[in-house]
């Protein structure tokens, strides 16, 4: 590697790296073999280790299921599920066994799948092919979930992922997979449980991930103050730390995310920094987030999503109150 | 005992309309000459908003589309068989039989502009919304024919889906529901031999999809899902042994003729020679030969239908863009709950005002 | 009605009394029917009802998928889901279709079905038979959410579930199906989004729900301390109101929930007192909750689960703090 | 072709043992005198396991327990099939397969006495734990056949799961998959004609359950599940298959003469008269009339088995309940993830601590 690479491509040559390095890795899912996915992610995987990259059929519980049994024979699967949503179709696969073979078993079965998934909206796409629902995932124990936000940190999360003892779903931003390049590192792994810092600032923090944390970026551009921005990237289990340490530093904190509302990680966050930070805050956290409504077709899609306008308003808000 | 043979099965193919437009006249539906030609008009329409919509995509005025060019005949024939009453359940791709329900294609043109509108259904009238995620609306329709023997009604559901959908469980699900529930409700796969780029044999080892059935104790037949009058004859029959509370599932094996949705390109995972191959056994074609050949169809009648097809087509597009600059994006907090929750109304006022206070 | 029942008559009183009422209804789920439910909850009803109560196949996303044909055709379906993890086999069409068939059709088709489902631990049953995923179901927007605790409160609010225009997932908690008996009034309707003030109090706001309201009464009794007590009933949508005035007039907060921590809905709550209490908050919001494991097996299912010890602890430090 | 015959399938059944303890012979699979009393053996163990589990269980020294008293034939049968390397994916009912599998008893009693230690894989061991939720396994068999076909291994995956399981649609799933992939796997259905109180006929239309292999073009296949020559031959010829890429749906046909679990009582959803019927086909009475038939089982021979079952069992007993003393509940914190994250680490210590800080 060591290329500027658009995230979709980080995915794939992270991808051809692991079934490289390591003859256990196995690669399938719905389309990833001759098509090279809907998304050209795995592209030219088929043809280079064609005994180990499959086309499988349409049946989510199945692509989630089967991955637990080839694990316990010592194979490392990767799956591709072809868009979030579809994920619920495997949802009990999921929560019922990958995420807790090791715990059930006493660490005697452990399952170290990595289930990539395209996630979240901004590409106008059709009806559920745009949702995010990282905070359910999070809230099942066991599980590590992922959303990586620029290409060089998708090959390394991918990569860590690949090679975690511990079942990952990585949430793969659709809106970023083409949207800018970057330089890519080979053999590049990031650790998992670590957030990012990746603007320092002393006036407030504005927690984001995926396409928001471009939204945010964007918004703090506008913004003539000393803003700090950290990328969770893995969003269970959560670096607490990090964001914890910021705002107590900063004393101010505005959290993003695209996904709905209500019972999202917003509210996670916000409770950890209420244990950890109260009595640091100089006013409220504010989240800045979708409605709580199903995402609506693409017409209206752009209404519900946040925008870096509503993120920027939503930060001045929180600097101007004292 | 020992060995014993206890149980036996036959899977049935059925086909009326030959490729090259004769017909088996013991099989042929007792369909009207104006029928005929409605039949064909409606065949007609629906590769025509097709073609019509791909090129609306390519210019950007419209979202992802998926075509059935190829499968008219599986779609209007099998939609030709319903009753006014009968309900239509319908995946992405059927906007060749929703017309025939008489879904304007307005509607179908307000879906692919990614607004909800299109998938508004009008009271007393007997469908669902389009279905995204695959094989999962089989179940519904197995609930409607459930729902409807319950209520003791004649009313059957009529429901699509794909070939790559029998993979999923909830397909199965669907059809074993209605085999112990004796639901009203004809399942018929459109076997287009493709799920995206994915071939049949990487779907199921199955040799026929029909023999799905079988599992769920119900029947199991298989058309030419190229041949109207086939599909038409096979589907009639499911529907009225649907009335009764026997559920069939009808396989239709047919062929996609154009890309999976405006976003595929099938270059990358077929070849043109089997494209061409499929070409030469278009539906409408050779329902064109027949009708031509019964003396039902010549070159005024034809140029009068394809006349009658484009202006509608362009009406829907003028009145569909119209619609779309009329679009209220705060709808999108209208229809969640029957009552909006105090939540939601702070959040719809939160961005009608913009900016005062987040959602 | 108007009996003194248990929490499983409860419901089965308010079943029998809306199939009465209401000839749309059907009841129908995994052993329902002849043997009355694994819990007894339905006993009696398909003898009563033999055309509108239904023992279904083993196959949860069937049994939540064809609510959404019966709903269509005019049936109100009430089905059993036989324990809550099992929901998970039929999330997809939880979330795909009966959460958002309103929304996906402006309101032209909708799906006034019931999910009942047996919810939470402490029954020592069987591995995956004690889970509580409510914040999982709250963040689905067009869901209703209820769990109710006690008698009374399950004839009353599952008689509205039943009525409702909109889906309802109804978490009935298996450890006070026949906990105490309570007197029940017949045709109890309460109204949904409400919460309800269990206890008033003016030193600290503890919400809690399902068997762990239990939990938190026996702790309250323990303490020598004013303290307002608030079950919300309903999950989502949920009534911020009851519980943010709450906390303007005590300044302390304590959520309790069986849930895992991360992700549950604690965090939300907390979010929401964040952003409209938090000037009168005289010390941080706590939360007692599941820890971020699977539930174990029984035998340790009670280090797992909070209890009032816990709890009495947790308002203890929340009490003691300044 | 207008009406066409396209697909024929028929569903078989295999008897070697009859009801009256006599066999074939020439389906007779060829076992040694000391197999075959293996064999009566472990079915006693399993009977005699499952009773005091039942009765222990009553004390209130017990969870809920699902008893498989009845099933004894179709599961020892086919874990005797099996070879050393080849893997169990059992469900919740299997202590009978599992024990012919070296399980010592003391981990299904630690199991079902609520410790994880009953569900630990001993390194080296090919075997899953058993899964709760109904139908979900035979994913994980249709994976490690597949993943064995990956590798060039010759192991085979054996999963059992229920008459009820097949109305899930993972199981179907299951099927197509192992279909597609040629998993190296076997898929045995034990019909004991109930899931919990549903009776087959509201399961399924389906005649019977083998034929839901058709739907996935593998073979379907059904035993006598009562007679454990059967069983065992039936299965060892689907795990030659299996080796060879072909996967096999085996139904074996057998009946729960007790209870679904301790939670459960029969009598609810059926008659007493049932029962009797099946109690005459008892699994082990059939196979010891034969047993003494053949000259190999005196009342020597049986009081022995039974006395070393007998203490076996009680031995077991003593240790899982010294286990349970010793239960570190502590524990949970452990296995959720490889290395522990900060905030597991962090609520282990509160955990530890009791009341310094929650979670
Ligand atoms: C549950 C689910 N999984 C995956 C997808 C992505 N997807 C859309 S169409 C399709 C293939 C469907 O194939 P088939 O059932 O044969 O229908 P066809 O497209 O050929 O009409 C897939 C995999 C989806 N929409 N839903
Ligand atoms: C997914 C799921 N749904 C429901 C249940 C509750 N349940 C446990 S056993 C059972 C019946 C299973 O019947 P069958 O497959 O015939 O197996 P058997 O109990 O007869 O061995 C049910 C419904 C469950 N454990 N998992
Ligand atoms: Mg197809
Ligand atoms: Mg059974």
């Amino acid at each position: 590697m060591a290329d500027r690479l658009r995230m979709v491509e980080a995915v794939r040559e992270t991808l051809r790296a692991e079934l490289e390095r390591d003859d256990s890795v196995v690669v399938y899912g719905e389309d990833v073999g001759r098509a090279g996915g809907v998304f050209r992610a795995t592209e030219g995987l088929l043809d280079a280790y064609p005994d180990r990259v499959f086309d499988s059929p349409v049946a989510e519980a199945g692509i989630v299921g089967v991955g637990v049994g080839l694990a316990a024979t010592g194979l490392r699967p990767v799956a591709e599920i072809q868009f979030q949503s579809f994920l619920y179709q495997g949802f009990h696969q999921l929560a019922q066994h990958v995420a807790r073979i090791r715990s059930r078993t006493r660490g005697t079965v452990t399952c170290p799948m990595t289930i990539r998934t395209p996630y979240g909206g901004g590409i106008h796409a059709l009806e559920l092919h745009s949702e995010s629902f990282e905070a359910g995932f999070a809230h099942v124990p066991g599980l590590t979930v992922v959303v990586p936000a620029s290409p060089a940190e998708t090959a390394g999360l991918l990569t860590a992922s690949v090679r975690s003892p511990d079942p990952v779903v990585f949430l793969e931003p659709t809106r970023l997979y083409r949207s800018f390049r970057e330089e890519v590192p080979a053999d590049h792994e990031l650790p998992l449980g670590e957030a990012r810092i990746v603007d320092s600032g002393e006036d407030l923090t504005v927690v984001a991930w995926g396409s928001m944390l471009r939204e945010t970026l964007e918004a703090t551009a506008e913004l003539d103050a000393d803003i700090e921005v950290i990328d969770p990237r893995t969003i269970s289990p959560l670096d607490t730390e990090t964001i914890v340490e910021s705002v107590r530093k900063t004393g101010r904190c505005v959290v993003v995310h695209e996904a709905p509302r209500t019972s999202g990680m917003a509210g996670e966050i916000i409770a950890r920094i209420t244990e950890d930070a109260f009595y640091y805050l100089e006013t409220p956290v504010e989240r800045i987030t979708g409605y709580d409504v199903p995402v609506p077709l693409f017409a209206r899609e752009d209404a519900y999503l946040p925008d870096a306008d509503r993120i920027e308003a939503g930060i001045r808000r929180v600097l101007d109150r004292n | 005992m020992p060995r014993e043979d206890i149980a036996q099965f036959t899977i049935r193919s059925v086909q009326v309309l030959a490729e090259d437009g004769t017909v088996d006249e013991d099989l042929a539906p007792s369909l009207s000459d104006d029928e005929l030609l409605d039949c064909y008009e409606a065949m007609k329409r629906a590769r025509r908003l097709d073609e019509r919509a791909i090129s609306l995509q390519r210019r950007g005025e419209l979202g992802t589309y998926a075509p059935a060019i190829g499968q008219e005949a599986a779609q209007v024939g099998s939609a030709f068989a319903m009753d006014e009453d009968d309900w239509i359940v319908p995946s992405f791709r059927e906007q060749s039989a929703l017309m025939v329900r008489e879904t304007p294609p307005q509607q179908i043109l307000e879906y692919a502009m990614g607004m909800e509108e299109g998938a508004e259904i009008p009271v007393d009238e007997h469908a669902l919304p389009p279905a995204i995620p695959v094989g999962t609306q089989p179940l519904h329709a197995a609930g409607v024919g459930w729902g409807e023997a319950i209520q003791e009604s004649p009313n059957v559901a009529l429901t699509y889906f794909g070939d790559g959908a029998t993979s999923e469980g909830d397909v199965y699900e669907a059809l074993n529901f209605a085999g112990v529930y004796d639901a009203q409700t004809v399942f018929l796969c459109q076997n287009n031999r493709y799920a995206i780029s994915t071939r049949l044999e990487d779907q199921t080892a199955a040799e026929t999809l029909a023999q799905k059935a079988i599992a769920a104790g119900i029947d199991g037949v298989r058309v030419d899902g190229n041949d109207v009058l086939g599909v038409y004859r096979v589907v009639s029959e499911a529907i009225e042994r649907a009335r009764d509370g026997d559920p069939t599932l009808v396989e239709a094996l047919t062929y996609r003729r154009s890309m999976h949705t405006t976003s595929d390109d099938p270059s990358v995972y077929r070849e043109a020679a089997e494209e061409d191959e499929w070409e030469a056994r278009d539906p409408i074609v050779r329902f064109q030969v027949y009708l031509e050949n019964r003396g039902l169809l010549d070159e005024e009648t034809k140029a009068t239908i394809d006349e009658r097809v484009e202006s509608e087509i362009a009406d829907a597009i003028d009145r569909v863009n119209a619609a779309r600059d009329e679009l209220d994006p705060a709808d999108m907090f209208r229809h969640v709950y029957a009552e909006q929750p105090p939540e939601l109304e702070r959040q719809a006022a939160a961005f009608e005002r913009k900016g005062d206070r987040d959602g």
